[in-house]
């Protein structure tokens, strides 16, 4: 029974490792210049997890092989080192092993959220509501109009509560459903929430944060890529949540001015 | 069970409760002539921080108790009180994080 | 709080109403015996809950049978709602973290056997333990009537993050009056552990018999002791926040709610809140939780393995301080659960690097019982079976804690498959066979049969493969970007992963179904097993030295003394035993095998 | 350290260990107690102090007329800790009595209390604070203020009801002197609270 239990374990934990090994899932490849910092970080971090998985998976089936029913007699083996070895090996090693991910995942952190967006960063708002989200250019100007939240009106397609009567900033504003943006251009995202807490989620973009209600956060990136991705809402927001989605189209400059042109005349 | 506390008057308790008011009476002066201000709250948690202590050692008898039972109230408390503190860094957050909404 | 006078009932004679006895009893043994049967029937209907979403997540237009009578509007044809899907998920998880991993381990387990370890007849307050219990039920009462009402259970999760779930109906069905029978079920629940806590504490610190020092406490004694001192201030905490909660629902209040939302078109009438604050409050409260689940388990495991392994852990000492360094960082950590969801960007640095400081107890104590075993005479039954599968799934489990910690990879992994996964094998799945472990191991001492081993083994090996099949995908389904709390996968990079999904839908009903085999074997064997001797698996701890189960009064009113830590086995003796019990005076001979 | 007269009695007290605290465990569980009791405290104060420090124009409302209120209230409740003390003396000594008597000063003294907390409230209820609205600013004051205080009050009334039973059990000999004592520790502890309450909710309030 103990040199079935030791196989199963062993058996299991190869089995578990193949996909991973194999890369059977994978996120959509990375399309942003921060990216590869996320992902050899978590690659790092997924080898010495491997490892570690595998080396106490492994260390625990081959010691239940070994001891399990033994009726010897005599002196007792003790793991060489005894305790303090292991609690040492602990210590230090992994220690060290967390310190240093911990340490070196810091950079990626902070490309993200401690760097604050070049000066010619392209302003978007993004929007979150149930269960959509909606997108605005500040338009010729460069300037978003004050939001009213009580003017707020789906039927009149006022997404944003927007009113152009009073406020200039608002005339040119450009509101769409879905996320156009030109590639290798540092975008410069100011996210608000309409209700309640939503999530901004690009797994190619490798970005992702909560929208918070009452907060209004912002976040930089570029993109790299031209095609269409996928935009995902990650925090439950209600009984829509998994169809809470939107597009996100990568151009190049050209047709990125192209369809700002023909937004602006829809509006 | 402790007996501390049998020993001795009641000058130690009055002296305590004078402090307890003391202190109470200091509060008000510093937050009478003193309105507003964000200062204003290190200095009262201060003050509210000694009236409690005066009250859980004295009136409370934890300074008469066994060590261990002063290091356990101690530690056990100030560790867990200290740790509930993390999400002061948001308030601010909200405080002036708004530029887009209303 | 002033009944405490109530001396134990032990003290008055044995009860002899059959409701002083069995229903509204005083003694810790049948206490602990109603909380088991209380999780037991939280952990069946947690079960049916995970049951309904694995087949909506793998078929998600299914017609599943009978479950129209459920819900009629939930489930329409049998068909469940995207919503119906939200609120099952809702209770499974809050039924399950609550009453089933909170309540079995800890309340269940610690309330029968942590008076008898410690030598003591009763807990210090019997009338507080009752109250525990009673109060804990009317929790589960409570938080299971929300299936009843109009619009049903709460659809915002077990972490109830405002303003969902602060706004009211506006915000989605069962957001109403769900939601706050839900907040309501959990200010109760943390009333009756409360004075479960109480009653933990005083019974570890003041009711040891003569001889029986703090250092000769069992370890499953001292991880119950560690739990409590978690619960009580953890679940003091979440008390507040859940009337707050209310209150924004009933009052009128803003506490959670900030100026300016609108729901179809209209704006809120509230302002001033914040959102973040809930998550602050809920978060402090929920990272020792997860502990409180775990840490009875690593007790439980440890308890058995060392009985099984016939010797002393290399060090028990490095486990208890392991346990207590968790304890300790469970109260350092809480915001690594909200790296993305809007918290500082720095607080997520201030709170990465004591949550990757976990990994070293965690590792300590794995690598212990790893060690341990090299040179043990490893005997295999159910109970050491499920102890060693603990250890298994403890480490599965961990790895994946490795990402998580770190803020820069939870950019792509939080809030997927990964983090449920993570969780699930962790406290969920791993502590789940923690409470398997204890079964097995104590349930003849509790109900007085043996257990039928034959089952036992059966239910061990396949729930043991099930359990991998369906939450080592999870991390797969995470890594490929598969957010959680999908009623449906619609989106273009999710559609390849739906056979996966199918496939874990698959291997979760079978698990479930494989459990029916642990509640025939549970419910056969109390009736019909084998009578148990007082010490079946030659144990040394003083749950061994009375008769199965134990008298009313513990100890037959003798009051045991104690010689011995807990770990005297692989020992030479006289009688040719290789054990000696923790009350017997007998000392080792020289030339033992631990020697 | 003679504790099982406490926490067991009865025909048959059996030889335990001591506890590390040399407290009987009807003591230790009253600190144990307190000790998640200043954790709901202490939640409540921390969402109190949250939400006001993100709340710009955060009312001040509090005249002096307040403020002696609120003093004398506190000089009340710091007189009731002080004469709760002679009860303990006075229980340690067994002069069930005097120990009954001053416990019922004490509660007179909370009573009284009670009373003008329960006045004030009135008063702001009386000046149109509810929970969700008042006249000076932001509707967050009122949820604070009545959540932060009701607790307080909360935890006064069910001290008052303690002390009435065990000051009268106590007389009668139906509980020990123990019992005073923790009577005095959750009682202390009431006043412990109301320490941080003054200038946290009253003191930073005071209209500028």
């Amino acid at each position: 029974m103990g040199k079935f239990l030791a196989v199963t374990i062993i058996v299991i934990a190869i089995a578990s490792a193949i996909p991973v090994v194999m890369h059977t899932w994978e996120p959509p490849a990375d399309i942003s210049t921060h990216g590869h910092l996320i992902d050899s970080q978590r690659d790092d971090t997924m080898i010495e997890a491997g490892v570690s998985f595998l080396a106490a998976q492994i260390l625990l089936a081959i010691f239940i092989w070994q001891f399990a029913g033994s009726k010897r007699e005599g002196k007792r083996k003790t793991f060489p080192g005894g305790a303090k070895g292991l609690v040492g090996a602990a210590l230090v090693l992994v220690g060290a092993e967390v310190l240093a991910l911990g340490a070196f995942g810091t950079k990626a952190w902070a490309t993200v959220y401690f760097t604050p967006p070049k000066a010619d960063a392209m302003p978007i708002q993004v929007q979150a509501g149930q269960f959509a989200f909606y997108f605005r250019y500040p338009g010729p100007d460069g300037k978003f109009g004050p939001i009213h939240p009580e003017m707020i009106n789906e039927g009149t397609q006022n997404l944003f509560g927007l009113d152009p009567e009073h406020d200039v900033e608002s005339r040119d504003d450009i509101v769409t459903a879905e996320m156009a943006i030109p590639v290798n251009k540092e975008i410069h995202l100011l996210m608000h929430a309409k209700d309640v807490s939503h999530s901004f989620y690009v797994p190619a973009l490798r970005v992702h944060q909560d929208f918070v209600p009452g907060l209004d956060l912002s976040l930089h990136f570029t993109a790299t890529q031209v095609g269409k991705y996928e935009i995902v809402c990650s925090q439950l927001c209600g009984l829509g949540h998994y169809n809470m989605r939107a597009y996100l189209e990568v151009m190049s400059q050209a047709d990125f001015d192209d369809w700002q042109k023909k937004q602006a005349a829809a509006q | 069970m402790s007996t501390a506390g049998e020993q001795g008057g009641l000058g130690k308790y009055i002296v305590v409760y004078l402090c307890m008011l003391a202190v109470t009476g200091i509060e008000v002066a510093i937050a009478g002539s003193n309105p507003g201000g964000a200062h204003l709250l290190p200095i009262m948690l201060i003050l509210a921080f000694a009236g409690a202590l005066l009250g859980v050692l004295f009136f409370m008898g934890l300074a008469a108790e066994k060590r261990s039972l002063i290091l356990f109230v101690a530690v056990f408390t100030l560790f867990v009180m200290a740790t509930i503190n993390y999400g002061w860094t948001d308030s601010f957050r909200v405080l002036m994080g708004v530029p887009y909404a209303k | 709080m002033h009944e405490v006078s109530a001396a134990p009932a032990a003290h008055h004679g044995p009860p002899t109403t059959f409701i002083r006895k069995h229903v509204f009893s005083t003694d810790h043994k049948v206490i602990g015996i109603q909380y088991y049967h209380l999780a037991l029937v939280a952990v069946v209907v947690g079960m049916v809950l995970s049951w309904l979403m694995r087949i909506h997540l793998g078929w998600t237009n299914a017609a599943i049978p009978g479950l129209q009578a459920l819900s009629a509007n939930g489930a329409p044809g049998g068909v469940m709602t995207p919503e119906y899907y939200l609120q099952l998920m809702t209770m499974h998880a809050t039924i399950m973290v609550f009453f089933v991993l909170t309540t079995a381990p800890f309340a269940a387990f610690g309330n029968y056997f942590l008076p008898i370890q410690t030598g003591a007849e009763d807990m210090p307050f019997p009338h507080f333990n009752m109250m525990s219990f009673w109060v804990t039920l009317t929790g589960f009462l409570v938080l299971v009537s929300a299936f009843f009402v109009s619009d049903g259970p709460p659809l915002a999760g077990w972490t109830s993050y405002a303003p969902l779930s602060a706004i009211g109906k506006a915000a989605g069905p069962g957001q109403g009056a769900g939601q706050v029978i839900w907040a309501t079920a959990l200010g109760i629940f943390c009333v009756g552990q409360l004075l479960g806590a109480l009653n933990f504490i005083s019974t570890v610190l003041d009711m040891r018999c003569k001889g029986m020092t703090l250092s000769r406490l069992p370890v499953s004694a001292w991880a119950w002791f560690i739990t409590s001192c978690m619960g009580l201030t953890a679940f003091a905490v979440l008390m507040p926040a859940c009337i707050l909660l209310i209150l924004d629902h009933v009052a009128g209040t803003s506490f959670f709610i900030p100026s300016g939302l609108v729901i179809n078109d209209q704006l809120i009438p509230h302002s001033g809140g914040s959102t973040l604050l809930w998550q602050h409050l809920f978060w402090f409260f929920g990272h020792p939780e997860v502990y409180i689940a775990i840490v009875p388990g690593m007790g439980i495991v440890t308890h058995v393995l060392v009985t099984n392994m016939r010797r002393p852990m290399l060090s028990m000492k490095a486990i208890l301080y392991s346990m207590w360094a968790l304890a300790f960082l469970s109260y350092m950590v809480y915001g690594h659960h909200m790296f993305v969801s809007g918290m500082n960007p720095f607080s997520s640095l201030v709170f990465s690097f004591p949550t990757l400081m976990i990994t070293i107890p965690s590792t300590i104590v794995v690598l212990i019982w790893i060690g341990s075993l090299y040179g043990s005479q490893l005997r295999i039954n159910t109970a050491s079976l499920f102890a060693l599968g603990f250890i298994s799934m403890f480490v599965s489990g961990g790895v994946s804690g490795f990402f998580l910690a770190q803020p820069s990879i939870d950019i792509m992994l939080h809030a997927t498959y990964f983090v449920v996964g993570h969780f699930h094998m962790v406290m969920g799945v791993a502590a789940m066979f923690g409470i398997f472990s204890g079964t097995y191991f104590w349930f003849p001492k509790m109900y007085g049969r043996m257990m039928d081993e034959t089952l036992g083994k059966i239910h061990f090996w396949l729930t043991f493969v099930g359990t991998y099949c369906i939450f080592m995908p999870f991390h797969y389904l995470g890594w490929a970007g598969n957010v959680r709390r999908y009623a449906a996968f619609t989106d273009d990079y999710l559609k390849p992963l739906i056979p996966l999904h199918q496939f874990i839908s698959v291997a979760a009903l079978f698990t479930g179904a494989v459990q029916l085999i642990f509640i025939y074997n549970f419910i056969n064997s109390r009736f019909r097993g084998a009578p148990a001797p007082p010490n079946p698996w030659e144990g040394t701890s003083l749950e061994w030295i009375m008769p199965s189960p134990p008298p009313w009064n513990n100890f037959g009113g003798k009051d045991p003394v104690v010689y011995h830590d807990a770990e005297q086995y692989g020992v030479k003796t006289a009688s040719g035993a290789d054990y000696i019990m923790q009350n017997s005076p007998e000392q080792a001979l020289p030339g033992g095998d631990g020697d | 350290m003679s504790h099982p007269d406490v926490a067991l009695g009865g025909h048959h007290a059996p030889a335990m260990e001591p506890s590390p605290f040399a407290i009987p465990a009807i003591k230790l569980a009253m600190w144990l107690f307190i000790i998640s009791d200043i954790m709901t405290f202490a939640a409540c104060l921390v969402a109190y102090g949250f939400l006001r420090n993100a709340t710009p124009n955060w009312p001040r409302p509090y005249h002096s007329s307040t403020i002696i209120s609120v003093l004398v209230m506190t000089v009340i409740l710091v007189t009731s800790s002080l004469i709760m003390l002679m009860a303990v003396r006075a229980a340690r000594a067994g002069d069930r009595a005097n120990a009954f008597r001053w416990t019922m000063v004490t509660l007179a003294l909370g009573i009284l209390f009670a009373i003008l907390h329960v006045r004030e409230w009135f008063g702001m209820i009386g000046q149109g604070v509810t929970l969700s609205t008042n006249p000076w600013g932001t509707g967050l004051f009122g949820g604070a203020y009545f959540s932060v205080t009701g607790m307080e009050l909360l935890h006064v009334i069910a001290a008052l009801i303690a002390l009435l039973i065990i000051g009268l059990g106590y007389k009668s000999g139906r509980y020990g002197a123990a019992h005073v004592e923790n009577c005095n520790l959750f009682w202390q502890f009431i006043n412990i609270v109301w320490m941080f309450v003054v200038p946290l909710v009253y003191l930073m309030d005071i209209a500028s």
